[in-house]
């Protein structure tokens, strides 16, 4: 069986990896990202180029496993390594394609919140934004990486790490957001675009998973492409064995990808 | 001929008055000053500020010693295994203030103090809640083009401590590999505690001036201490030890566990030899990168 | 594999339309692009505005040709002999439009473009009448002190050139000595022209990525021509040639004398192998300093 | 005789030297300064430092001479080959003790020109600005050199290139002019100090020259030190032999100097 041949997370950087075009110059976060940029530079674009907020800059995979964006492999070699600024400069130009993000809420128009979350009567403390915010705000595009769990979608992201759509329509115009914002949300079990009005919808499921069963999990009435292009939701394509490979010649003991 | 900076690393962590605010971890997951940050604990230098972009352990490992009443940075955690649980922990308990930035803010932040300016503009924040919960960052309007922009003020840290592969005795610095805001950091901050793998004559810098980026006026001093970085990895000298990050998270959960853990890697190891002992696996690099000759000359 | 931007210096040339914006010369008096302005002269480029912090004799030349309508600079003449007599001649005579910056000015001008906001704010100009005259430096007020700052509108021109030991033929290049402005510069414009001394495999540059400072996605395209800062000093490479300089200066004071020099050191010379045999004097680098040994590696 | 001993010049640079305490940071700009580090940093100023606007950090004299800030002697074994920004940056910081300028024109509270002049009906353009306008406003305090020419002694200078105590009094402070102006112009003929309302007096005359000689070369009442503080118009020590064989061994064809 397909579905068996390779884990969640296998497709979400095989799905991620297709995001990032040929000639593209990719903000590349931790962990998931890590990995599609090197499969994707392996595979259909040779020519994309790789920025780190801790300063990298890389054309190439790294030679080596990379448990963060500093570990020696990914400095080696590298095409540049420099300061953040430098890096967040590029950002801020406009220069940046495509940045990766993930998020423990995403509301409907593609908000992140990585900051706190209410669980009961708790109050949990996360991380925070780290480069996050920067890339919502300023990337051309992002593209969002999130374990597909209810809970992680709600009405209104209880703080927002990194501006999605806000509220949907002109918003970041308005706001003077200046990045494009979020182009596709890739979650364990579908891939979702967002529409012209900023709100999600279902592109696409992955092999395996019923379309019934995910808009269930959404407090809103989830859209789906039937309702914004026509088109049918599809089949998200599982990676190939090609992908699969790289994947795992680049998390030989599946760190981030089991 | 300049005076020597070259202190033992306690006697360089002394000068560092409790209430101080801090700026490490500058380079993100490179680099890290962890020698630094557990003499600070072993000292218990406390009532601490500490500001970085993304801290990793260090500053979990200062929290958990219970040092710590201010964070100024952009994550906070355990880039290996994610959470930090001692820093969760004294925020959800109400024992430890957080200024919540993004990195360009903080790198922002520092450069603005780097630069002797009150703050700079950014395009970045605007519409996400660090902004509008903050009442440091500014909104303006370009003159120029009536844009709305971000401000962010200047942070200028009483201390900044950085970790270098080699520094002169006067603390002139070769860093190399990701910066991150370091150079920022050194410039925006009072004083600056250079930790350097190896302190080499100043002719060893002065071969490669445009490698220096951190110039003796900055420095306050200066301590050599080797795998002064680790579990960090340090670009040409050591890898990352990544099972330390995943240990250290499954052993600090609970704040009993993150004692013991505090005994046993920072309390009961006197010094940085000691400490590498405890190290099993092997960091070095296997397949050294040579640069390419530079020659300077006249 | 990225492709290769290589091409020879007059078809790199060729791609500056007239009407140009260039910003040049700017490692102040290292590495100035001297073959590159010469191809322009050569190529008749004309309506350019200049762009730079101090031209030492580049700018002047460019003003002899006839091609400026105007220069945004901080100090235009010869550093080894005070005047610039074209530069002075063109102003006097109601030719040229300048924009008075100061170097510092000139700096923030193109590292608010190269970071991508519409300004940077300063404590420098105020009380002078750099500022007082400009309609492009604005007072600001700092909204957390109350000072009174200077805002320096961003600068974006749509050619830098600069000149560096090597380059890969991506664009990726090493330069080191002082940089002045010229990683800002780069960052800046809509285009790069990168004149390298030696054109190298990618893998040299990629051995030693802390002194790529200058990366190909900003980069238009590269041409290898030794020498091709010369007069210049090129750190590493060779020495000022003052006497050029001097030489200069007693021979431009006069139109037409202006006129004969650029004639034969310009329009008569065809290609830099030609204009380097016109040169007698040893420049090279008589006492090489190497640059103390650094690695990367996994 | 001691004044055939030496140039204008060379009495200049030792005068110059002398400004530049032990444990400063300078900055210097181009030709007399040039040397008067070297020589300051050979003699009583050993821990001193020297920035150059070009990105040049020194702790020596260079070996050999020195026609710009940027000639390879200058380079070589500098403590730092850095950025405009980076240097500017410290005296925006204010970490600049102190920084040399010269001008074309200079009125009584040491505001400076070397931007345009006018000679009878002819506008004479000169070459700017370069740094001169940074380190009058940002220095801790400033040392102006000029030939001693009674053209350059301005009732109003025609252009303010390079602010010195503007009008006098707190004319800086209302202004929002940072750093502390000029403390010290030393001219081919005398030494001048700065009162404190910021009007420059004369402070002693070098060897061979006349106080009354000078007072005549300016367009406003010239003031002198026994105006200020009571004390009589001093004589500039001339340069001793080792400061002497230094600038020669700095500047051996005299490029600078004679």
């Amino acid at each position: 069986m397909e579905s068996e041949a390779y884990t969640d997370r296998e497709l979400m950087v095989a799905a991620a990896a297709r995001e990032i075009d040929d000639g593209d110059v990719a903000f590349v976060g931790m962990r998931l990202p890590l990995i599609a940029f090197q499969v994707a530079v392996s595979t259909h674009a040779t020519n994309a180029l790789s920025v780190f907020e801790s300063g990298v800059v890389r054309d190439d995979p790294a030679d080596g496993f990379l448990h963060t964006m500093c570990d020696l492999p990914n400095l080696d070699h590298a095409v540049s390594t420099t300061s953040m600024i430098d890096i967040m400069s590029r950002l801020q130009r406009g220069d940046i394609d495509v940045g990766f993000l993930g998020g423990a809420e995403i509301d409907r128009y593609g908000n992140l919140n990585t900051t706190r979350v209410s669980s009961g009567s708790r109050q949990i403390r996360l991380p925070g934004s780290g480069g996050a915010c920067d890339i919502a705000c300023l990337s051309q595009r992002t593209v969002i990486l999130m374990p597909h769990e209810p809970r992680r979608f709600v009405q209104n992201v209880t703080y927002n790490t990194s501006p999605g759509h806000g509220e949907g329509g002109d918003w970041r115009e308005r706001n003077s957001v200046a990045g494009g914002g979020p182009e596709t949300l890739v979650t364990t079990k579908a891939t979702f675009s967002f529409d012209d009005d900023g709100e999600m919808y279902v592109e696409s499921v992955h092999p395996g998973v019923d379309l019934d069963d995910i808009v269930d999990d959404f407090p809103w009435d989830l859209r789906t492409a039937k309702d914004v292009t026509g088109d049918a939701v599809g089949r998200t394509d599982p990676p190939s064995q090609t992908v699969l490979d790289l994947i795992r010649k680049f998390d030989p003991d599946g760190f981030w990808t089991r | 001929m300049p005076d020597t900076k070259v202190r033992d690393l306690s006697a360089a962590i002394e000068m560092i008055e409790p209430g101080s605010s801090i700026a490490m971890g500058l380079a993100l997951e490179h680099a890290i000053p962890f020698a630094a940050g557990h003499e600070l604990i072993r000292q218990g230098t406390d009532d601490l500020t500490l500001i970085g972009p993304i801290s990793d352990l260090l500053f979990d490992q200062l929290v958990a010693a219970d040092l710590v009443d201010r964070v100024r940075a952009a994550w906070v955690g355990n880039v290996s295994a994610g959470t930090g649980y001692n820093f969760r922990r004294a925020v959800e308990d109400g024992d430890l203030e957080v200024e919540n930035h993004s990195n360009f803010s903080i790198a922002l932040s520092l450069k603005a103090a780097a630069m002797g300016v009150p703050y700079l503009p950014t395009r970045s924040l605007l519409g996400s809640d660090i902004f509008d919960e903050s009442d440091r960052f500014r909104e303006a309007e370009d003159p120029y083009s009536g844009d709305r922009l971000a401000l962010v003020p200047a942070i200028r840290p009483d201390w900044a401590i950085v970790h270098v592969q080699r520094a002169s005795p006067y603390g002139d610095a070769h860093f190399w590999g990701n910066s991150g805001v370091t150079f920022e950091g050194v410039k925006a901050a009072k004083n600056t505690l250079v930790v350097a793998e190896e302190i080499v004559d100043s002719d060893v810098i002065k071969s490669d001036p445009s490698r220096t980026a951190i110039t003796r006026e900055s420095v306050t001093t200066v301590a050599e201490v080797p795998y002064g970085a680790h579990p960090s990895p340090l670009a040409g000298r050591y890898n990352r030890d990544n099972e330390y990050y995943v240990d250290y998270a499954e052993r600090t959960n609970d704040l009993a566990d993150a004692a013991d853990w505090l005994e046993e890697w920072v309390y009961s190891v006197p010094d940085r030899t000691t400490y590498m002992e405890k190290i099993e696996r092997n960091l070095s690099v296997s397949e050294p990168t040579v640069a390419a000759e530079v020659e300077y000359g006249k």
